[in-house]
């Protein structure tokens, strides 16, 4: 087998220095009644052009040659084939955590890197080597914030990504944590009115996404003053990373909890992508996760080395901070060299395009007769249109036209089945949004 | 080139393995820094520029980003490239990290991970253009099934630790659902440390339990502890020590008389993939490490992916959405399911490595098992030539990794940590020294059955060849390495005041 | 690890480019190979099997190859990854080759060379299915012609010595269809070996010409020698001193007076593109060297590519097949072409090469020019910071780089090759030291618009630095490099018993 | 501009160190009057996304998804990606010529190992380090055989590749060099009957391709005989390298001229590719190409360099044997790195599965009444057939069904205009050769 350095006398050879008679031998310790006789009911051993050959044909049974509109926490934006490049540089990519600092300062320089640029972009003290995605570091925050002020009820947005908030309900059961929802105004940002002082009282944190899931940028400032009022924390979450490069910091929030796949990263069905937690310096020691820091050997040579370790589940164990172990380091690694590539200029430019984009595909959707945008407040590069039908079944026309409709989001806001959620990037192009919008009129044009 | 450095130097003779090389230099990248420089440029906008501060408002807009560096393409290059030849890797050599399974990544995973409507798929775009994603995690978990012997699984965790504590919530909710989800988790203690802090965020109670003299686990003690309100013991099997444990089923069926599960943690699967299932000896529940068993990257620290495979009463239980195949052969993803433990992660999980994975095990087919003879193969074969330079604290038969201690190097001040330091002049990663916790200056070696002969040999050869430094010259391996740009890095300086980002 | 090799090493404070790390060591594949091992598997045939020897013939079959390694995948990829850490390489830091202009190989262009449709066509593919081929190499012709103001091309040449055969070819064939292709040559004393090695084969006499004191070609010498049997001059310009030969026009003047062409090397266009063009003073023929002023790879020694192109009235003798435009946009090749000096490479030229090349001139567009002015001005700043120190044989104004010698050096007994040498120590390749040939111990030194201020400085650092040690420490610079895994080698023996291939 | 690292402030700093007031002045050796004025007439820079849009949209210009059944000297083998991910590390890719070899072990110990596979395959005792592609080196064998025999006739099979003999004619042209041609048998092999006494008399080589342009292979040690006993070199020019795997080596040729694509380099449309030129030991010193041999420094460390120098232009200029210099050192390691995966044992298989391959495809085309094979010689993985019509009529309509037929040989042998060139390697499906079979007998079944 390809993979495998051996020959079959060498195997006999190291068999004959181990002092066995048969490889058999050394599984002697398995009891007998549990080794296997036959051989596993796999397919056959693929050669490599046969395992391209099926994951071709896999991509062929998806959406080739599709446009698509969908945001809702994955986006589509330029990269540079370098980042690649230097991704799968074997030093990187095959390179294991690096606990060994002096064979492994590439890893550990480019860590810390990471945490400064995601200081520099979240406008936060500190920031971690990553967590595995957006939902889980949103989560972590909350397990965090709790600790941070002993208080075990969290205020949670109803516009937070749905899917975010399943994944903190699911942890949060068995820890005795309290979430209650918040919901939102017609400007589609967080009823402030509803923070009133007797539930802020019992509450550790406030959490809100920004841009939120209906693309809606939140108050940062304003919200997190009336949670520091009363003694709770301000946690932000960030879907869309890009619109850093545009939209003011969350310098007030708390914690910030950020999912890093617009910087450079391929949607890839998912994942992997990579989650940060950013926080204020007097907070890290409660911090999840791994932290590279700044030191110097015997000749004062400056070097990286993984520290603060003592909050981590291989010192703390049961005391941990987190379970945390394996986190995204390669792509930490993405989005640093994305991010240097692109630099501060093009950050900016990224985001500024993103904002035109949308601006003129709400124009251009706003003339079709019947749908409306459906909130007022300030947007990055998604918003929420509400059709005169369900979005389910106008969608089901544009893909025959090779086109994914907005997300429908009934299924997560029963209130608004007529509602959908349309995302465009710097990537699509002005002649798709015109395809769209000119596809979405002759569907309603068109009698039921 | 530093005269220090080289003052020290290990007498060549001895190293077979790796020379010293000119190696370059360089900074942080925001030093390289200055106004103007570009890295990537975008093509032109072809709809009317906005003002974002008209678009958004005044109070909702920033200036441009604070310190982000500017430098161009060839900088990045060249940044990068420098940076990435200061690392070990797989690539170069061999890892023998106990417990971290660090096999050959085949680099044909690398491309397929890339094709265009696969690297492209979104999680949220309809079944209806997602057949292709959806059958790759089908045929995974087909194929993760038939090699664990279980019934039932999730591919959502994200890596192993993530594994855990999805199985544990699966075990509470099931025993929930009997009425009552216990109190307490048993944990070996040699185990793994994300195990105990994965119970306490199950909400569960760590109730550590003994190894007995061969390194397993002590079954009269687990008989005393395996009380009522103990909802599951979580087991390592073969255990860190490389040892399987030969009770297993007694230790089964000693929970399972009692109501509780056998939880497997299957960090160490390697050793058992075509050879025996853990469905065939009694586990309920258990994580598989994709990047450990089938070869994933590790990337420098992750990304991993921790499906968990469960018996059928469990099924239930498992995270939404699970992948199913309706009839007529076409697949979807279930949301609808009142009695599951609820989403552990976003979307399905990490999609790019589960695809790695099968790719890995397509390559391999019911041939995996030849991977995981030669893996104990070569555990065995380097035990056997280290036996008499190191203390072996437990001689029980090894799978799939070996664990001696410094006891013998102790006696000139030689420790484990400065054994592993001191490979690395040898060319070699260090083996894992952090764990497993019931050995004193443990040194667990797994050399995976990615490493011919010719390696093993050499890394044999550097072993006893420092056990000998150990004896004639401690300084040097006391002060190792000496053959890396930067010598041994001041920790306690690291965290006692943390610099975790550049300033101007 | 040596400790011969550090006994000599350099004071650490005067380098700041470069350390030295840990580097692998490595053996031939050959002795790794043992039988049975796979590095490559072929899916099933799906035809019936056949016995070569009863389809070929017992005497037309061989047994299997004798020798071939056999080796897994993870042995061919640590082997030619560990291989490729003891390169040094533009990804790595400045190469300041002289005339060989090493700049930086965009990575896209890697990239869009290996789109599936591109990579796979076949060069006999009929035109209707190659049009996208052939749109490219068009596409590239026009850009070349309007960065040279030359009037027509052929992208064929291999490489640009394959570039000047093919150029004298074409001078040959047209001197010939007006009666007489004449006897010789004129190449000046300071011109690439390939020159006059080109001329040999294209059937005429090398006459060399000196150069004055300006190192520029002296044209009281080339009146006295462009006589009737003088079919053209081959200058490099800027020629291989850096330096613009001013007096160009009146050179051309003299040559066409006499009915002589004027060919142009075109390696050293990295220092005009954007700037002037050859086609405005009087070049008829010449070649460009893509794989220097166009970016692509040297991928070790090649590929390259040497597009030929020329004024109208050698149109006719371009080699077959020619690309062309039909009316109605289509692109055809061009093959039926009598007057032509015929094929000098099958199909269509290095494609691959030719595609980058095209990539290249796309990112720039117009703004070429500023790679132009940057590549000067680097080699300028250079000159400036070094003038001091070295030796400045010819002092007229030099364009993209700059010719110094090792005559103050010499002094100690410091040789240009010794000071090369030494520079891999401070972290650089060394520079050209191999010609210009009227430049004794001749440093030659082109940075390129690739490299920053910092890597500039760094190099001026490293080179004031080597000219000090040549006063104060001459033998650690006749000794280097100290740095690198292996010493200066036994060159002289190499050639005297060469062994030229593994032996079991 | 992104490959610039340079800010505007620094070109202005640097201007002033250099004591220049403007970038202009550094030009000024130029005359003022070829100094341009304004910028050159090319399209505007594009971005990295826009020039992926422009080669894709080409790509999409020419035949993506047909079928093609060509070789003619470029051929489609199985290749397997770890050939690309190790070829493109920058060490490798972006690096000089190894003039320097403290600093590039790495390349010259990949050419050691290239020249020694290259003698494993062809028989032969020494290889060079490469020559530009097959036809090139063909040429420069025949030169370097003038050399060698003093002789300045050359006779040259008729079934050598027909591009092969143009770059000879014109690189023969003005060196005196005369071509004479020989004609091939029923069999499609070269009729040794010609090869007359007197014929080969004058003749410094007789010059044969194996296995030929009609894809049939040469009795090499036959023909070497028959050339040795008049004191003229046997030349041996291979342009399907795979076919070694299974097909004698040409040992008794004097020299050998390699094209090595078919070792894991892609068709390109043409190029780059590898040439190869072996030949005996006591030939090296006439040899053109670089060469790398094995040698030790000062500490008795092995390591190589390139040497026997003196027989290149850079040392010798006009006496050289070649004016070769840069050569295809990245395709010779593409070369190194596929053979070292495929093996002895892939090597043989790749062979013997394209000869299965070749034999059922004449199976299925013989069935075709009116069609029949052209040659009887012994085949590996191309052979001739002949035709009831015209191949380019034939081909016309077999396009229209995505398949890439015959080559048509009547451009090249005007006797031959209804034979077609068919190449069916291992990567051929059987399906699509079944394809290829059933649309030429439906072709045919049609009245034109
Ligand atoms: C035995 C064992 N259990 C659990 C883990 C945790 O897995 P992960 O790092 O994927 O979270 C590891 C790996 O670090 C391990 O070795
Ligand atoms: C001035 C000059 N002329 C000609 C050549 C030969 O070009 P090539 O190596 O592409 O054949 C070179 C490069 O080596 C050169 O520097």
């Amino acid at each position: 087998m390809r993979y495998l350095p051996k020959s079959p006398s060498e195997r006999q050879e190291m068999l004959a220095a181990i002092g066995a008679h048969s490889i058999e031998e050394l599984f002697e310790s398995i009891p007998q009644e549990f080794r296997l006789r036959e051989p596993l009911p796999l397919p056959r051993a693929l050669s490599e052009p046969e395992i391209i050959e099926y994951f071709k044909s896999r991509a062929a049974e998806n959406a080739p040659g599709y446009t698509s509109f969908l945001g809702a926490g994955v986006y589509q934006h330029h990269r540079s084939v370098v980042t690649d490049a230097l991704v799968q540089r074997g030093e990187f990519l095959t390179s294991y955590t690096p606990y060994q600092a002096e064979i492994s300062q590439g890893t550990l320089t480019a860590i810390f890197e990471f945490q400064t640029l995601m200081c520099q972009l979240t406008g936060q003290e500190v920031a971690n080597a990553s967590m595995y995605d957006g939902s889980t570091a949103l989560t972590e925050a909350i397990l965090m914030a709790e600790r941070l002020t002993g208080r075990s009820t969290v205020l949670v947005a109803r516009s937070v990504h749905p899917e975010y908030r399943q994944v903190l309900a699911t942890y949060a059961k068995n820890l005795g944590l309290e979430i209650e929802e918040v919901g939102y105004t017609a400007s589609g940002q967080l009823d402030a009115k509803a923070l009133t002082k007797d539930r802020l009282a019992g509450a550790g944190a406030v959490v809100v996404q920004s841009p939120n899931f209906f693309g809606v940028i939140e108050n940062i400032a304003g919200l997190a003053e009336i949670a520091h009022a009363e003694g709770a924390l301000l946690v932000d979450t960030i879907a869309e990373a890009v619109s850093l490069g545009i939209v003011r910091p969350p310098v007030e929030a708390d914690i910030v909890a950020m999912e890093g796949q617009a910087f450079g990263i391929s949607p890839s069905y998912g994942g992997p992508f990579v989650g940060v937690i950013a926080t204020r310096e007097k907070f890290v020691r409660q911090m999840p996760g791994r932290l590279a820091g700044q030191t110097t050997d015997a000749n004062g040579r400056r070097g990286f080395v993984l520290t603060l370790a003592t909050r981590e589940q291989h010192i703390r164990r049961e005391k941990a901070t987190s379970n945390i172990c394996t986190n995204e380091a390669l792509f930490a690694l993405v989005a640093t060299v994305h991010l240097c590539l692109l630099g501060k200029e093009g950050v900016r430019e990224m985001a500024s395009q993103n904002v035109a984009k949308a601006q003129f595909a709400i124009g251009e959707l706003e003339k079709i007769p019947g749908v409306r945008r459906a909130f007022s407040g300030p947007v990055f590069n998604e918003f929420v249109f509400e059709f005169p039908r369900a979005v389910k079944m106008i969608n089901a026309t544009l893909m025959r036209e090779n086109i994914i409709g907005p997300l429908p989001l009934g299924m997560h806001y029963p209130d608004l089945t007529k509602h959908g959620l349309v995302c465009v990037t710097e990537t699509m192009p002005r002649a798709e949004i015109e395809r769209l919008a000119g596809a979405v009129r002759h569907i309603l044009e068109t009698p039921i | 080139m530093n005269s220090k450095m080289t003052e020290t130097e290990a007498p060549p003779a001895t190293i077979r393995k790796a020379g010293r090389h000119v190696s370059q230099n360089e900074g942080l990248i925001f030093e390289k820094s200055a106004a103007g420089k570009r890295g990537m440029e975008l093509p032109p906008l072809d709809v009317p520029a906005v003002d974002p501060a008209a678009a958004l408002g005044r109070d909702f807009v920033r200036d441009s980003v604070e310190g982000l560096p500017e430098v161009s393409e060839i900088e990045v290059i060249r940044h990068f490239t420098r940076l990435s030849t200061w690392n070990y890797a797989i690539d170069l050599g061999m890892y023998p990290l106990g417990s971290c399974t660090m096999k050959y990544n085949p680099r044909v995973n690398e491309y397929v991970a890339r094709i265009e409507a696969l690297a492209t798929a979104h999680p949220m775009q309809p079944a209806d253009v997602a057949q292709g994603c959806l059958r790759i995690l089908y045929d995974l978990q087909n194929c993760l099934l038939a090699i664990t012997g279980m019934d039932a699984a999730t591919l959502q965790p994200a890596a192993g630790a993530q594994g855990e504590l999805t199985g544990l919530l699966m075990i509470r909710a099931y025993l929930a659902s009997k009425g009552n989800p216990r109190k307490k988790v048993l944990i070996p203690d040699s185990a793994h440390g994300t195990n105990p802090a994965s119970v306490v965020i199950a909400g569960y109670e760590v109730q550590n339990i003994r190894s007995n003299r061969l390194g397993e686990i002590d079954t009269d003690h687990l008989r005393e502890f395996a009380t009522e309100d103990v909802a599951a013991l979580m087991v390592t099997n073969p255990n860190t020590l490389g040892v399987f444990e030969e009770r297993i089923a007694e230790i089964a069926a000693i929970l399972h008389e009692r109501g509780a599960l056998l939880y497997m943690d299957g960090a160490n699967m390697n050793a058992l993939a075509g050879v025996a299932r853990p469905g065939d000896f009694g586990v309920d529940v258990m994580h598989l490490n994709l990047h450990k068993t089938f070869s994933t990257p590790h990337g420098g620290g992750g990304p991993g992916a921790g499906p968990v495979l469960v018996k059928k009463m469990l099924e239930p239980f498992l995270p939404v959405p699970v992948v199913v195949r309706k009839e007529g052969g076409r697949f979807a993803l279930d949301s609808n399911r009142p009695q599951s433990v609820g989403r552990v992660r976003a979307y399905c999980g990490n999609f790019g490595v589960l695809l790695r994975a099968l790719a890995y095990i397509l390559a391999y087919g019911p041939g995996i098992r030849q991977a995981t003879e030669d893996a104990v193969l070569n555990a065995n074969y380097i035990r056997k030539h280290l036996e008499e330079y190191f203390d072996l604290p437990y001689d029980a038969p090894s799978m799939h990794e070996v664990v001696f201690s410094d006891a013998r190097q102790k006696r000139n001040g030689v420790s484990t940590m400065d054994i592993a330091k001191r490979l690395i002049d040898y060319g070699f990663h260090p083996y894992t020294t952090a764990f497993p916790l019931i050995v004193p200056g443990a040194m667990m070696i797994e050399p995976t059955e990615s490493e011919s002969r010719e390696e093993c040999d050499l890394f044999i050869d550097a072993m006893r060849s420092i056990a000998q430094e150990a004896e004639t010259n401690p300084e040097i391996v006391k002060a190792a390495p000496h053959a890396t740009r930067v010598g041994r890095l001041d920790e306690v300086a690291a965290a006692r005041k943390p610099i975790l980002r550049w300033k101007p």
